[in-house]
């Protein structure tokens, strides 16, 4: 009974177009498209901050300058060994507005940035470990000083290297972002709790973030391989 | 964020002050978002006092962690979130008169027929949410009887689900929320047993402590609101 | 061209070079043989400032490297240092290789450094891997690039530290090849080397170094037919 | 003035002492180490199951199977890609009451498991794809097959080299833990969060709890260095 | 001992091994020659079956390895093989580098297993370094251990690529010697080698491969002083 069982998998269809769940869903889907792109922006920027500060902080550690060294590793303990919200809260309540006139957002950025740029310290420096140490020789020996070697040679090696845990970081970073929620900043999965607790659509409004969030990361772990694919050289 | 600095002159609103006021919407149906817009019982009555008392009133969302320190630090003017009135509170903010009378009522599941009201709660696994009267009152039967489980949500929202999956035996809540889930959650299996109890459930809205100008201007708005039926208005649109 | 005078270098408490006494004049051709441990490899690191050293004096040119006023970088630019593990830059391409110092350094013109590049290519037999990485070349074409590379700089000087100890016999050849040709050209080259065919047949002179001495000199011929140290003549037992 | 400036600074000592938010600290601090302890405690058996899993889908995803392989992304891509928050709703609500009568603890150490053996089996993987191929060809040429050449020769290999990213994942998923409060498991953050919402003394509470964390994750830190230098063999 | 029988490999499109047949008797020394690329690893690995042959056949003492019944890995016990870059376990030192296989898959006794090993290490001149871990022996110390783990198995045969061509000429000695103990004692082996003086004063017979063939094979002083095809006397002139 091929017909019956065609109208059978209409009324499923039609079951779920009119149930309220896939109402909540469909009538708030450009307001969590709007969060996604939020969390995007953040995201996005908060790397940018966190790639020249764990570039910095990174190197540092390796520097044989002992306050260097001290700063830096102080910084990467705080920033890796306390709760990031802890961090949001202290940078937005204490520590930014001594500074300028803070607003949510770009204190939601400041935040990430400077949590993740702990992370990425530790990450580019295992990757500038890993070069053998013949490559500093060579650029030395051409008549390079430290930082040219360093930009020109150890760098550009070194990133490659560091892909797939940079993109496992990206990665957590992206879902860390929902946390500067707490500070008002309408992010994706904000948008998803304010959604949820007026109307109690757990299972359709959480499902639907998820997948939200599920096609950011995989474009991220796409983009990481491609960009691996591109920096081969054999 | 904007303050308010000379003497209040009632009923003049020319003269346009900006309220930064903060919420969490989390909490139908006094704070809730509808088309992305704040809506519930505290929006409109801010809204309500600000009117009278010639402010601008502008209202955020943010975490419920978030709203104390953004009193204290003075990101925003007032938090108003169905906030209970406890002396533990004072000694960070300062608290309005009491704008609501919540009052708690304890919710099962419909099959359940030990739970009649609060005397059967001993000895049960109870559910509430973090930060409500309703949690410090699970934490009373908890002392009166060790066998007691309580189980302290940050969403009241997630409370319920655990109360339909029959993870607990039930919910002690503000009876408004309680009230505002049934009618709106479609197929639940809850009910609420019992009497309204516990009076000293009192919302208040928070100031910055020592921030006596404001929390004056307040007051006078919300006896100004009760005094010419706005507030009457405004709670038979919720309740 | 090169002079070293009374050259101490330790690790730690390893005493490496124990007083080396050492004078290269231009155009020369020296290679450096002796056991593994002796001291071969610090020296020419010494000489490049790859090392500092602990006590003496190295000039080059007449400028003193060990001064603390010097410019090394400036200084390294004028010698050139072909590794025996060739150390060429995997994420660059041949052409690159070559080229990424006189652009960055010397800031010569792009046009200009390939030109060069290519040039330098030619002469080490390798204008078909231009566009190459050095992951896709054999160990014999890896070294003619790094030798390429240490030429882009027009060095007064090449240091040579065993480059072909990590190259299959068949090609050994290829690599003497190009550096008999250098020789040939009037390079002034230090070469530690275990290939005794080369040294005997290119070297000006031969220095034999144990225990972070230098225990005999002289012309090749000599060293080889005729070692006079007992030390020499057990390793040359050994090796040859 | 030295008498003088030292009655000052007891003088600020005893306004510490005094300040409510001080009383507040210290009356909760045993509750806050037993949240501690129950921190520690969740994350350790979530390491343990995410080690394990993190293993089987690490080598799955190197297997030329390709249902093997598929499955293996498929679980990577699901709890890498979404936020752990949906995770562990999804299984302590959806899930887990399918299979058992689940309580909070349990469903979260699950959750996180799950969670954390996703980001594990990518580190893993990494770490075996360092390992030189010839120490498999020697292994198999004296005469192992795979799982012992695995077992004995490359996993203990592999292990040591990614040291550093599995500690940054160890650090990243005790700071995780404290989302399983959503399920009211009683650990070090929920805490924090009960009695700041009794008392309203976010910097004092959040402060204590943040340095709590910062012990722990600088212990476990430290714990990484000791194996990475007990494994050195050079 | 080993028959290899009409043996055809292939790399995708590239056609590696061209139909090799080659037999080696009991307690006979092959050495195998040719230049970079001719197919001589591919023709160990395939007979040690870590790459799996596209046609033909292999037996090791009569059992047919390319059978897809066989079970590898017990012949695999039987047919030692000793790398060119040694493959050392690094993360275990020497004792426990050398008993690794004999007490895992054997289930050789530890005690009698760490008994064996340092009579092989005694063998090999390396008592002393049996707590070492590999990261601290040099090259040749490292290739003597390679050699002492293939021999703890027991093995029937052993395999040899190039076993000294990563060495410092004065290690490649220590090598060599070791070897040539193992031939004198009679084991059955095939050496891949550029070592034209140990296949000459050792080898029962040399293998001439190239571009995937048997070109040429005999007595070692008939093949090195009066080859007959003309591709091994081109070979011979460069590298001899
Ligand atoms: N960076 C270093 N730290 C400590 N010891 C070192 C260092 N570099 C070299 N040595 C030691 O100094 C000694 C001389 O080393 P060097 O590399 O100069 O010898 P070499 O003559 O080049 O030997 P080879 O022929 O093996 O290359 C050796 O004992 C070596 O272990
Ligand atoms: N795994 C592989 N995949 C693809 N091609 C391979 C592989 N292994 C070897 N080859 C190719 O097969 C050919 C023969 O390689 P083989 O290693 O057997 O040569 P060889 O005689 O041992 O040379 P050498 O003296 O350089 O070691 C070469 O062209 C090589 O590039
Ligand atoms: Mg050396
Ligand atoms: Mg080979």
């Amino acid at each position: 009974m091929p017909l019956s069982e065609f109208t059978f998998g209409l009324g499923i269809l039609d079951a779920i177009a009119t149930s309220p769940g896939y109402r909540v869903v469909t009538n708030n889907f450009v307001y969590f498209l709007g969060g996604a792109w939020y969390t995007i922006f953040i995201t996005a920027l908060s790397i940018a901050m966190g790639m020249v500060l764990g570039l910095f902080a990174g190197l540092a550690k390796l520097s044989k300058n002992k306050i260097i060294y001290g700063l830096s590793t102080a910084y990467i303990d705080f920033f890796r060994g306390t709760p990031l919200f802890v961090q949001i809260f202290l940078l937005y309540f204490g520590v930014l507005p001594l500074i300028y006139d803070n607003d949510p957002l770009s204190s939601a950025i400041i935040a990430l940035g400077l949590n993740s740029g702990a992370y990425i310290a530790e990450i580019l420096r295992a990757g500038i470990q890993a070069i053998d140490k013949g490559q500093m020789e060579a650029a030395r020996s051409l008549g390079m000083n430290e930082r040219q070697a360093m930009i020109y040679v150890i760098l550009p090696q070194a990133f490659k290297v560091v892909i797939p845990p940079l993109i496992n970081e990206f990665i957590a970073l992206l879902k860390d972002s929902s946390l500067v929620s707490a500070i008002t900043v309408a992010e994706l999965m904000h948008r998803g709790d304010l959604v949820f607790a007026n109307t109690y659509q757990a299972t359709w409004v959480f499902g639907t973030i998820a997948m939200m969030y599920l096609v950011i990361t995989k474009t991220i772990a796409l983009l990481g391989d491609y960009t691996e694919r591109r920096l081969a050289t054999e | 964020g904007g303050q308010t600095d000379n003497s209040e002159q009632p009923d003049v609103a020319t003269d346009v002050k900006k309220l930064l006021v903060g919420t969490n919407a989390t909490f139908p149906p006094f704070e809730m978002q509808e088309d992305s817009e704040l809506t519930g019982f505290d929006m409109d009555l801010i809204r309500a006092i600000g009117e009278v008392q010639g402010y601008e009133v502008e209202i955020q969302h943010m975490d419920f962690k978030a709203l104390v320190p953004s009193v204290q630090n003075g990101k925003i003017d007032a938090a108003i979130a169905g906030m209970s009135i406890t002396p533990e509170r004072l000694e960070s903010v300062d608290f309005t008169e009491a704008y609501f009378d919540a009052g708690l009522i304890v919710a099962v599941h419909k099959d359940n027929q030990d739970i009649q009201g609060t005397d059967d709660l001993k000895g049960k696994k109870l559910a509430a949410q973090n930060g409500t009267i309703g949690a410090a009152y699970c934490d009373e039967v908890k002392k009166a009887d060790a066998a007691t489980e309580t189980r302290i949500f940050d969403d009241i929202g997630l409370a319920f689900m655990e109360l339909e999956k029959g993870g607990v035996d039930a919910v002690v809540n503000d009876h408004p929320v309680t009230a505002y889930y049934l009618k709106t959650a479609t197929d639940t299996s809850i009910k609420m047993v019992g009497d309204i109890f516990s009076a000293e459930d009192q919302y208040g809205i928070a100031v910055k402590k020592g921030n006596t100008e404001l929390l004056n201007a307040l007051n006078e708005g919300l006896i100004k609101i009760k005094e010419n039926g706005t507030y009457d208005e405004i709670y038979s649109k919720w309740f | 061209m090169i002079k070293v005078v009374d050259v101490h270098k330790s690790f730690g408490k390893l005493h490496v070079l124990k007083g080396i006494n050492f004078n290269v004049s231009p155009r020369e051709v020296v290679c450096v043989i002796g056991p593994s441990g002796s001291g071969k490899s610090t020296l020419l690191r010494c000489i490049n400032q790859l090392e500092q050293v602990n006590e003496g004096r190295i000039y080059i040119d007449g400028e003193e490297l060990t001064h603390p006023k010097t410019d090394i970088n400036a200084i390294r630019q004028q010698v050139g240092m072909v590794f025996q593990l060739f150390n060429l830059f995997p994420h660059k391409t041949t052409l690159q290789n070559i080229t990424m110092a006189p652009i960055k350094i010397k800031g010569v013109d792009k046009e200009q450094a390939y030109e060069q590049a290519r040039e330098l290519l030619r002469k080490v037999g390798l204008m078909d891997k231009a566009d190459v990485y050095p992951g896709n070349l054999s160990g014999g074409q890896k070294q003619r690039v790094a030798i390429a590379r240490a030429l882009a700089m027009q060095p007064k000087v090449m240091l040579f530290d065993e480059p072909t100890s990590a190259l299959d016999p068949e090609m050994v050849g290829e690599v003497l090849a190009v550096m008999k040709d250098l020789a040939t050209e009037g390079m002034t080259m230090v070469v530690v080397t275990h290939e005794m065919g080369f040294a005997r047949e290119v070297g000006d002179r031969v220095v034999f170094m144990d225990e972070g001495l230098i225990v005999e000199e002289g012309l090749p011929a000599q060293i080889f037919d005729n070692p006079k140290n007992v030390r020499t003549q057990l390793f040359l037992s050994k090796v040859l």
